[in-house]
């Protein structure tokens, strides 16, 4: 039998994380492990180099509480709903302190996690050539080809070294005490920091038997060899969203640009939502009974697929 | 920006008409890389009249989308439900984008040059900025990758379209052979700008000329609101009003609340 | 809508399989496109380079039959039960004809088929340092990293140049009109050789409604604008298998090396089996009512996944 | 191979003590990297008997495997029915094999060298060979990355255990760093190599040396038996026979129809 990884949001970040560690929270606008950054603010994690092809609004609170040092991400933005101010503040003032950036296009910085999770030196990829980010980016540089270009002569590309983040952070649908993920729905670069991460810990919104997970196996997204923790947290990743479990929370991303822009407002946020808070259950009894109500989706099931095989 | 380089447009709203204007340039064209607003629009117009078999990709990974409702983001939730397809990240940016399956990808930015190089980082300079701008996203390889890009504008003004770029995000193909001969590329970078004064078509030798302007603009009023000196395509064509053929579906069926068609 | 991309097999090899061609034939010991390989013989294609990671019988087949004058493979076998006699001939005598023959490891092909689905010039790989297959494959060299070793030397790796099949033929449980092709079980490098071919064949055991394959979009693992015809065909990836349709049928592999160790045994076998049929309906008619009882499977149904969202 | 180089065994047959053997050697080991046949076997009584924990790992992308049924190839239907996770092959050759994540491999081969590189390529020349064997599969991938390998080999006899292999397949890592520095190697190659006769260890150089003799075997049959000059260890053991708890299980749960175990 495969030992159980399950432990609470708590330990978990308590045993994998360490100051100074680059942490990668990944999740592609769905799947956000938001209650697991929420976890790191108050465990006043620090120094942490914090990555994601997507900053959000998490991250702005990583940013705005101090955790973090450096960021490495490939776009930043709230959607198309405003600006990230704190990590904007951070940017174009240093304030209330810098935050240093080390910037990718998505590709590029996905291709850093496929060659950490494949122990390449490298990955190659047919961006940036003519743009300004090569010169800002030391780790964006060219590679030749052994192979000649179609007119025989030398052909070059970019390329990107392998990124192993301390840690990876993701969020799915469910997971089995082994580790197991099962994830649908919009997967992002969720597989690929898994296995670049040293360490990987799995938030999912429920933990499965067995034998859910083994009646279909395509479905699992990350094998428990590659993941050290599993957290059961329901709705951890709101005002993202879980397909299937409840929808994005707008109404929140809209709302954010107001308290963002006003420093004092973003730290009374903080404290009210997560210093204040014990943990994601509170977060979510402060929400109240019923918030997730307008959230919820409409059923709409898989067909099944047989996995038989004869005796 | 003066009031006379506003189109004099009857019946339809600036919108709807950048919506018509960027679906009639699909026309043509199969697979579809579009961000969430008006190209996500312009597509489901161009589906709805005469490219009915226009397959749209999403950054996400989604493609052959059947959203139950209009969706906010690009990763919406209801872009997976009843989708033909979600890719891994993997797939979608090495396979299908970089792969070459893509005809048209749509881009925006902050700035774009005479070349159609674009600018969504920063204004001002890179390590201290006057504003700090998303970034590249998946801009840099829709850029670098498909056969052609269209980019629409609400805003046509001389801090947008600009002689030189505060930040190059994604480079032209032009631009990308200038500053490295031994990198392939592969496709014509922008070829088509639509904004609320006009048309921009990429000439052969890649530069952006006016070659229409919209019911009621000037052409000195487009040059006037452009950063650069503008060259003018042999003919400069008048947009053709919206049809109702046009405005119908988009207006019933396709953002009936108007989400986007503001 | 999407134009209906059915094809009869015959119509589907006749159309995109010219003389001449580069043909991958993928599936990893599931999923083998058998009933296509057939059709390539029966319609007596010529001078064809002929692709699979793991070429078995069919492989041995094609060659018998003359179709193809190289293979380009990473491992070659019945599996566990015995040789293919006719490459084997071909190989080792030039019987009847030589075979011209490109070998890499499993992951250098691989890499082959993503860097040609990438459109890479080349897909780097931690392999072949030391042994002989580089000095007999010059498609095998190495490349330098623009990155530095962990020790500040040079880092050097191999690389293997794009493959870009004229066409790939892969098998599956399912697809739509469209093309979307969904498969479940053993998945092989059929994503990876769909995407690097200039042609797409999709064999499928069903022809689904869209709703089915709508219903679970992540089962996707080919999407339509990378297939170019769907071809129905129950069975046809006989003696191997299709998880949850049919077993695989160990007897027949375990008879195959007696008939391709003869090669009037094997003329004889491709004469009443694929020549003088005039399709796989009446291979499968042949076989007889009752031959695929034994390889029924016990099924094993998946647990449907909530794909829902708010409305 | 004459009579006396034949292990005395009492109660077990010459694949029990191979498997039981291997299953010895996967002590303190977590993720292992099996085909089919008697590693597989050894896998599942070391996972039955001291290694509850042991992740086995096949090639064709299946992880937690719970097989119905002995599984024929490595790629078998009932690997697939209820397992925990299927893998793609780019995830399985890339991120979990080359990524670093397998402690143990089993490899095979019609040939390997005292230092543990092995041919499954061709006997004879690589051109006009006299015969045509698989080639390389995922061994070459297995070698290169695995923590250590793992080779179990039914006969042992001077043509398997060569001198100089006439093929190199599968390149031990020591012979990958000579004949390139530049290219970065991870694991320690073939560390234990378990015949009918005996068991080979790695010494710290690399040199497979002869560290243990089956019940019956004398060191002089093992060496005759040897195409190289085979080094000792500083003790040869002679193996424990198997107990009663290892062939247990074996027997009765394991492959009780005796598939692999002929």
């Amino acid at each position: 039998m495969a030992r159980s990884k399950l432990a609470t949001m708590r330990d978990a970040i308590a045993e994998h994380v360490n100051d100074g560690d680059t942490v990668a929270l990944e999740g592609f606008t769905h799947l956000i492990p938001v209650a697991a950054g929420h976890e790191l603010i108050r465990q006043r994690r620090q120094r942490l180099t914090i990555v994601r092809m997507t900053p959000d609004i998490v991250f702005d609170q990583l940013v705005a509480a101090g955790v973090a040092t450096k960021m490495i991400f490939s776009f930043t933005g709230n959607s198309s709903v405003g600006s990230l101010h704190a990590i904007r503040r951070a940017i174009e003032h240093g304030d209330p302190r810098p935050l240093e950036i080390e910037e990718y296009s998505h590709y590029g910085l996905l291709g850093r996690y496929i060659a950490g999770a494949s122990h390449l030196p490298f990955y190659p990829v047919r961006s940036y050539a003519g743009g300004d980010l090569p010169a800002r980016n030391p780790n964006i540089r060219t590679v030749t080809s052994p192979f000649p270009a179609a007119n025989g002569g030398t052909e070059e590309v970019y390329a990107v070294p392998p990124l192993h983040p301390d840690v990876a952070i993701v969020h799915a649908q469910r997971a089995d005490r082994a580790g197991n993920v099962q994830a649908w729905g919009i997967l992002g670069p969720q597989q690929e920091v898994a296995f670049a991460a040293r360490r990987t810990v799995a938030v999912v919104e429920e933990v499965a038997d067995d034998e859910v997970i083994r009646s279909d196996p395509n479905r699992t997204t990350i094998p428990g060899l590659a993941v050290d923790a599993v957290v059961e947290c329901p709705r951890g990743a709101h005002p993202s969203f879980v397909q299937g479990y409840y929808d994005r929370d707008n109404e929140f991303y809209r709302s954010w640009p107001d308290i963002s822009r006003d420093p004092d407002a973003l730290r009374e946020w903080l404290r009210e939502w997560v210093y204040d808070l014990p943990d994601h259950d509170a977060y979510l009894a402060k929400l109240g009974p019923g918030y997730f109500d307008r959230l919820r989706p409409v059923p709409a099931m898989s067909t099944p697929v047989d996995y038989g095989s004869a005796l | 920006m003066t009031a006379t380089s506003e189109p004099n447009l009857t019946g339809c709203t600036p919108s709807e008409l950048l919506t018509v204007v960027s679906a009639r340039c699909l026309r043509g064209r199969r697979r579809v890389f579009a961000g969430i607003g008006l190209p996500t629009l312009a597509v489901a117009l161009a589906q709805a009249t005469t490219e009915p078999g226009i397959e749209q990709v999403y950054e996400s990974g989604v493609t052959g989308a059947h959203p139950p409702r209009l969706p906010q983001t690009i990763a919406d939730a209801p872009l997976a439900t009843g989708a033909e397809c979600i890719l891994g990240m993997h797939a979608l940016f090495g396979y299908v984008l970089q792969g070459g399956r893509i005809d048209v990808g749509f881009l925006g930015g902050a700035q774009i040059d005479r070349w159609g190089s674009l600018n969504s980082t920063v204004i001002g300079d890179y390590a201290q900025p006057t504003v700090r701008l998303p970034g590249s996203g998946g801009a840099a390889e829709v850029m670098a990758n498909a056969a052609e890009v269209f980019v629409v504008l609400r805003r046509h003004t001389p801090t947008s379209l600009v002689e030189t770029l505060d930040f190059c995000t994604s480079p032209a193909p032009l631009r990308a052979r200038r500053a490295n001969p031994n990198v392939g590329t592969t496709g014509r970078g922008v070829t088509t700008v639509v904004t609320n004064l006009g048309v921009l078509t990429a000439a052969d030798d890649g530069e952006l000329t006016l070659s229409a302007v919209h019911p009621g603009v000037e052409v000195a009023d487009v040059t006037a609101a452009t950063g650069w000196p503008l060259r003018l395509a042999p003919e400069v064509a008048v947009t053709e009003p919206p049809t109702r053929a046009e405005l119908e579906p988009l207006r019933e069926r396709i953002d009936p609340t108007r989400v986007y068609l503001r």
